[in-house]
């Protein structure tokens, strides 16, 4: 099975474009839908955390990407995998520990990476990303290759000082980076309204000498906007920017929190804020796509995670020789 | 009657009655107080693993919750045990201590030495550690041989919830900076623990099990399993003695050298990686002061020199368990003959 | 040898207080002024880094502080331990590595503290002493003290995520903590115009929520007030401030620096900005102190750390006994 | 004609070669290219103790800057590094390591193994380690132990000018992360070092001189510690044989065993802290594998567990010194009669 979607797609969003965008983001929902039920059946080992609700934001940025870039993920990484291209069903494989799996079932959900796609990995360390995209920056900036390189991070991230950090150097390197705060008003239990001394993440930009924007991330096309702004400035050599993506996450913190500190904004932002809803509606009443053309992406996607379900449960574990592999290059 | 409790228990309530006795205990961590006052949330969280839960409404004000700024708030426990508070901070995962680890090692551990004498920093670092939960490669290591090595620290690691408590209670009455590593695979293992408040003193070793052939010391989760393997090699006529050091600094070297020298062999058990790891400190220990008494080399039970792997298949050959803990009593008893 | 200076003033400043805050600055500079003569000649080992032509800073903070409150500071920290209230015969003597030092001579320059002052500590980690004193002015507010606390950290250190960390944690809990950023224009031969991504590192203070405020450093009046402002807010439970304090240090980084990297700043700075000339010719010209009042402090001054040389000099290394001790208070 | 010049000019020749060899070689680090342009300054200063001084004015626009932000520096040196770069960044102190531990940790030597073998991170972060220089507690630790405990890293630290250049040429033609130590009392001291460009490969461990009564390992300074031990020990008629590991990680294992199986006697040398140190390391992987050689208890002279002190008074006792080491190989030999 092959299941990378494509990721490069013009900015000018003409049908196609908008079909891979509902694509991406319906695939994500699903996938996550999925593991969230397959969790629940006891299935799947070890910590998952869901990107449900937040599709808009991974998509948005990662269609305006290409091979020359890199992004960096966090503990939630499945959507910024999937909209960067990661194979799914190795994605699928990997959550069940399998050795078919993206890192061959050694890293998990929290450490999903590609680095052929540009994708530097999943993170279990809050913070982790920001440094590290920078680097990828740099070197997209030393090569000349046009790259820009985008880290994802929570509001619970934005405090941490490896994020801070990263931004100042990155301003005085004058990188071509992305920082995309996702607010989905949570870090844990934590809420974001107490824990960011600002009112919004987007107020630390000034901060760190870049320009910063706030976005809702219920709407795909803002995001979009948003970020192909800050790519285009990063690739012309304009320096970095810090985009705050604000929405809800539709599932716990982690699969199995009973979620106890939070009223029904979940159920509210279902109904009312939905991202591949708001799109729906949007392209269908715009005429750009029709709903039957929707209507068959979900289906194509549903049979695609199901698929990837089926054979991830198949696969086999890693062998024993495994333990004592892939540490070192050469040792 | 006795009462059994769990580890995660046991840790609860040494840290409620610590409050209750001394109003300068405060307890801080991220979402230790997270989703207080939320509409279906009786007290707050008590952290992710709820080690902590039900002492934020009992204690009004003294459960705080932090940012995920670790350096920040770890920092601030220790600068507020320089100015009169005892904080117990949790760092959730010890994997986490890379981004906060200069104020324990540089500012928390030195402040004594370099100031002459002339400080005291009362200050808990409670932390989860070790492997088993698929919770791969950072968030599933030990580090204790990380922590052991700086001076100005102490190091608590206790094996059951009776220690637990024990030692938690010592650990807010000491003076000095303690990192108290709650092993996350013992949260839910119950003893029998006694409700009244007591202390286990800080470098003083559990004789967990009497034995003449051979002296096992195992820490952590890994005194559990070499229990399990001592009873398998009762079976085959071999008689082990277990020490759990309960505290890796300062450690009970006389326990254990006085051991060695009644069985000859050590077998040294130790879920870390196994360089610069707690197994070689103890087994170079022995090699220097007992050298006399062994009658087999030393032998090392530990992880290997690899990231702790996701899969379950992986990982649990990663863990030494019992099979392989009395595979090496086996090659120490049979050594030489 | 007693060598302590009275902390606590009045903020009216009358003639007693500035003749007190005279002192100070004047102590500090000639502390400094001889360390780097001695230094030179020889006689002091290790890394030491001076504060002259800082003085304003440490004198107009402090001034604003008394038992109840502490400070923290950086390897750059004689001038904050005199300020406080340290012994500076003691600190002297621990600079020369004595048994009669501050810290018995196990600390030395980067690490004189006195915390029966609430001086926690100079320090050798940039960036080290912003979340003790998060810390500390917690503790004032869990004991309702009315104490505050204060974290002096350089322009360099403005980048470190540990002072950034500490930034929002302040603000989020609300502490009476006053942030003195001393923004000398050079993290060793670094400017702080390339590593600070923004104009004033005061910009910052909006990105945590809290006041933000530049004060000309050589001026030990404008810091004096911004701090005493600050300092009234923190103790009313108002939060945190951060101050920018700019001016110029007229030695290298440490000594044996050789500055190549800088031009004449120095001498025109001690020529037209310094602050004890400032100083002198305000409250001379204003009446409130004599020429001859302010020459009676410079001999007195002058004599006193001449004192504190030849006693540091005398004085005994630590036994060797002292190397295994006060490592814990019990083990 | 042999040409002699000083371990930091070896480093900083390696340094030029490589950048003049692999366009990809970039090197930053606080103050590496601070003053340049300046009044007085010809290049840039090279960092605090000069050690990349002329490498600026060489190979514009590969000699960076940084601010004082380790985790953000460390980590985007590691994150180019995945991205086709191969840079040398410089942790100024190895004491600074608890800001930005978990880049190098958590990140750069895990990133293999959790991605399943689909990474490649070739940096290296060259730090100045060691006490002696009245640097005091926060500038003058070892923590090679904590480094080494670390699957996924290398750590290299040279005794001499010959063996840095190889090394660091090594090192930077590796594809695994490296901590590269530079020993802070070493730069001064001068060797013979060839000027064309060659390495030494990690993993082999030099003998400096042979012996046949004790074996004697040492790292970094500790092995000029040792030699003059060894220069007073043949006036006694004890032969020591030194044995340098160059590399703690990977650790030439095989050479020292076949060296304590001729001697019968082990003295590890090591001057860092002394729980859970290359000592006990060494020790007890001696004491496990070539048990059935020792004639003698392993011997480990290390600092003590204490901070390194700053009085020279302290620190020249805190040191392991010739003294030391020769007691500790008199007692090896003289043990048991
Ligand atoms: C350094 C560090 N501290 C704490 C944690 C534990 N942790 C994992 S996710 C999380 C919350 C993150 O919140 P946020 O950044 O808002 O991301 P979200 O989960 O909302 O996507 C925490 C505290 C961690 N993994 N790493
Ligand atoms: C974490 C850390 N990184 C680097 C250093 C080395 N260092 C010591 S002082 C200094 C410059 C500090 O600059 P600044 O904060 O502006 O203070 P100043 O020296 O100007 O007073 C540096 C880089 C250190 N001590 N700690
Ligand atoms: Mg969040
Ligand atoms: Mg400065």
């Amino acid at each position: 099975m092959t299941g990378t979607l494509p990721t490069t797609v013009t900015q000018e969003l003409g049908p196609d474009a908008l079909l891979t965008a509902y694509r991406t983001m319906r695939t994500v929902r699903e996938f996550e839908e999925r593991v969230h039920k397959e969790f629940a059946g006891g299935d799947i080992p070890g910590f998952v955390h869901l990107y449900a609700g937040e599709e808009a934001s991974a998509a948005g940025v990662c269609m305006h990407l290409d091979d020359r870039d890199a992004i960096a993920s966090t503990h939630r990484g499945h959507g910024h995998c999937i909209a960067k291209g990661v194979d799914v069903g190795g994605m699928m494989a990997e959550i069940y520990g399998k050795a078919t799996g993206s890192c061959k079932g050694k890293g998990g959900s929290m450490h999903i990476a590609d680095l052929s796609k540009g994708m530097l990995g999943a993170n279990g360390i809050v913070g982790g990303g920001p440094p590290l995209i920078c680097g990828r920056a740099l070197a997209a900036k030393q090569q000349g290759s046009g790259g820009v390189a985008v880290a994802f991070f929570g509001d619970g991230a934005s405090n941490q000082g490896t994020t801070l950090e990263s931004l100042n150097l990155a301003s005085i390197w004058n990188l071509p980076a992305i920082f995309v705060a996702e607010n989905n008003g949570y870090a844990e239990t934590t809420s974001s309204t107490w824990s960011v001394a600002t009112d919004d993440i987007a107020d630390r930009a000034a901060a760190f000498g870049m320009p910063g924007v706030i976005v809702d991330g219920f709407d795909f096309f803002a995001v979009h906007e948003a970020a192909g702004e800050a790519v285009a400035r990063a690739r012309e050599g304009g320096g970095p920017t810090l985009i705050e993506v604000k929405f809800t996450r539709y599932f716990g913190h982690f699969e199995g929190d009973q979620q106890l500190y939070r009223g029904d904004e979940v159920a509210h932002a279902r109904e009312n804020l939905d991202c591949l809803k708001r799109f729906r509606t949007r392209v269908t009443e715009a005429g750009q796509l029709t709903n039957e053309q929707l209507d068959g992406v979900d289906t194509e996607v549903a049979e695609f995670i199901d698929q990837a379900v089926t054979e991830a449960k198949a696969a086999p574990k890693p062998g024993p020789d495994q333990l004592l592999t892939d540490v070192y290059v050469a040792y | 009657m006795a009462r059994s409790i769990t580890y995660r228990e046991a840790i609860n309530e040494a840290l409620e009655q610590e409050m209750e006795r001394d109003p300068r205990v405060i307890v801080m961590g991220e979402d230790n107080a997270g989703g207080e006052g939320s509409p279906g949330e009786m007290d707050a969280w008590g952290g992710v693993l709820g080690v902590t839960k039900g002492l934020y409404g009992k204690f009004p004000g003294r459960v705080m919750d932090t940012p995920i700024s670790e350096s920040a708030f770890i920092g601030a426990a220790i600068g507020a045990a320089t100015g009169g508070l005892r904080p117990v901070a949790e760092l959730m995962f010890i994997d986490f201590m890379g981004v906060c680890f200069d104020q324990i090692f540089n500012q928390a551990a030195k402040f004594r030495y370099m100031f002459g004498g002339k400080a005291v920093t009362p200050v808990v670092i409670r932390t989860m550690w070790g492997a088993g939960l698929r919770a791969a490669a950072q968030h599933s290591q030990s580090l204790l041989p990380v922590f052991t090595h700086i001076p100005g620290l102490k190091v608590a690691a206790p094996s059951n919830a009776y220690d637990a408590k024990g030692l938690m209670i010592s650990a807010i009455r000491d003076d000095d900076p303690v990192i108290f590593a709650e092993h996350k695979l013992l949260y839910d293992t119950a003893a029998e623990v006694p409700q009244e408040s007591y202390t286990i003193p800080f470098g003083e070793a559990n004789i967990v099990r009497e034995g003449s052939d051979v002296t096992i010391v195992a820490i952590g989760r890994m005194v559990g399993m070499a229990a399990q393997a001592a009873d398998e090699l009762a079976g085959s006529g071999i008689q082990a003695e277990i020490i759990d050091p309960r505290t890796t600094s300062p450690l009970d070297t006389d326990t254990i050298l006085e051991s060695v020298e009644n069985t000859g062999r050590l077998v040294v058990v130790d879920e870390s990686n196994p360089r610069c790891s707690l197994a070689c400190d103890i087994g170079a220990m022995v090699a220097q002061e007992a050298f006399g008494s062994l009658r087999a080399p030393i032998r090392m039970v530990t992880g290997p020199h690899t990231p702790v792997p996701f899969s379950d298949a992986l990982e649990d050959l990663f863990i030494p368990d019992a099979a392989k803990i009395a595979g090496a009593v086996k090659k120490a008893v049979d050594y030489g003959g």
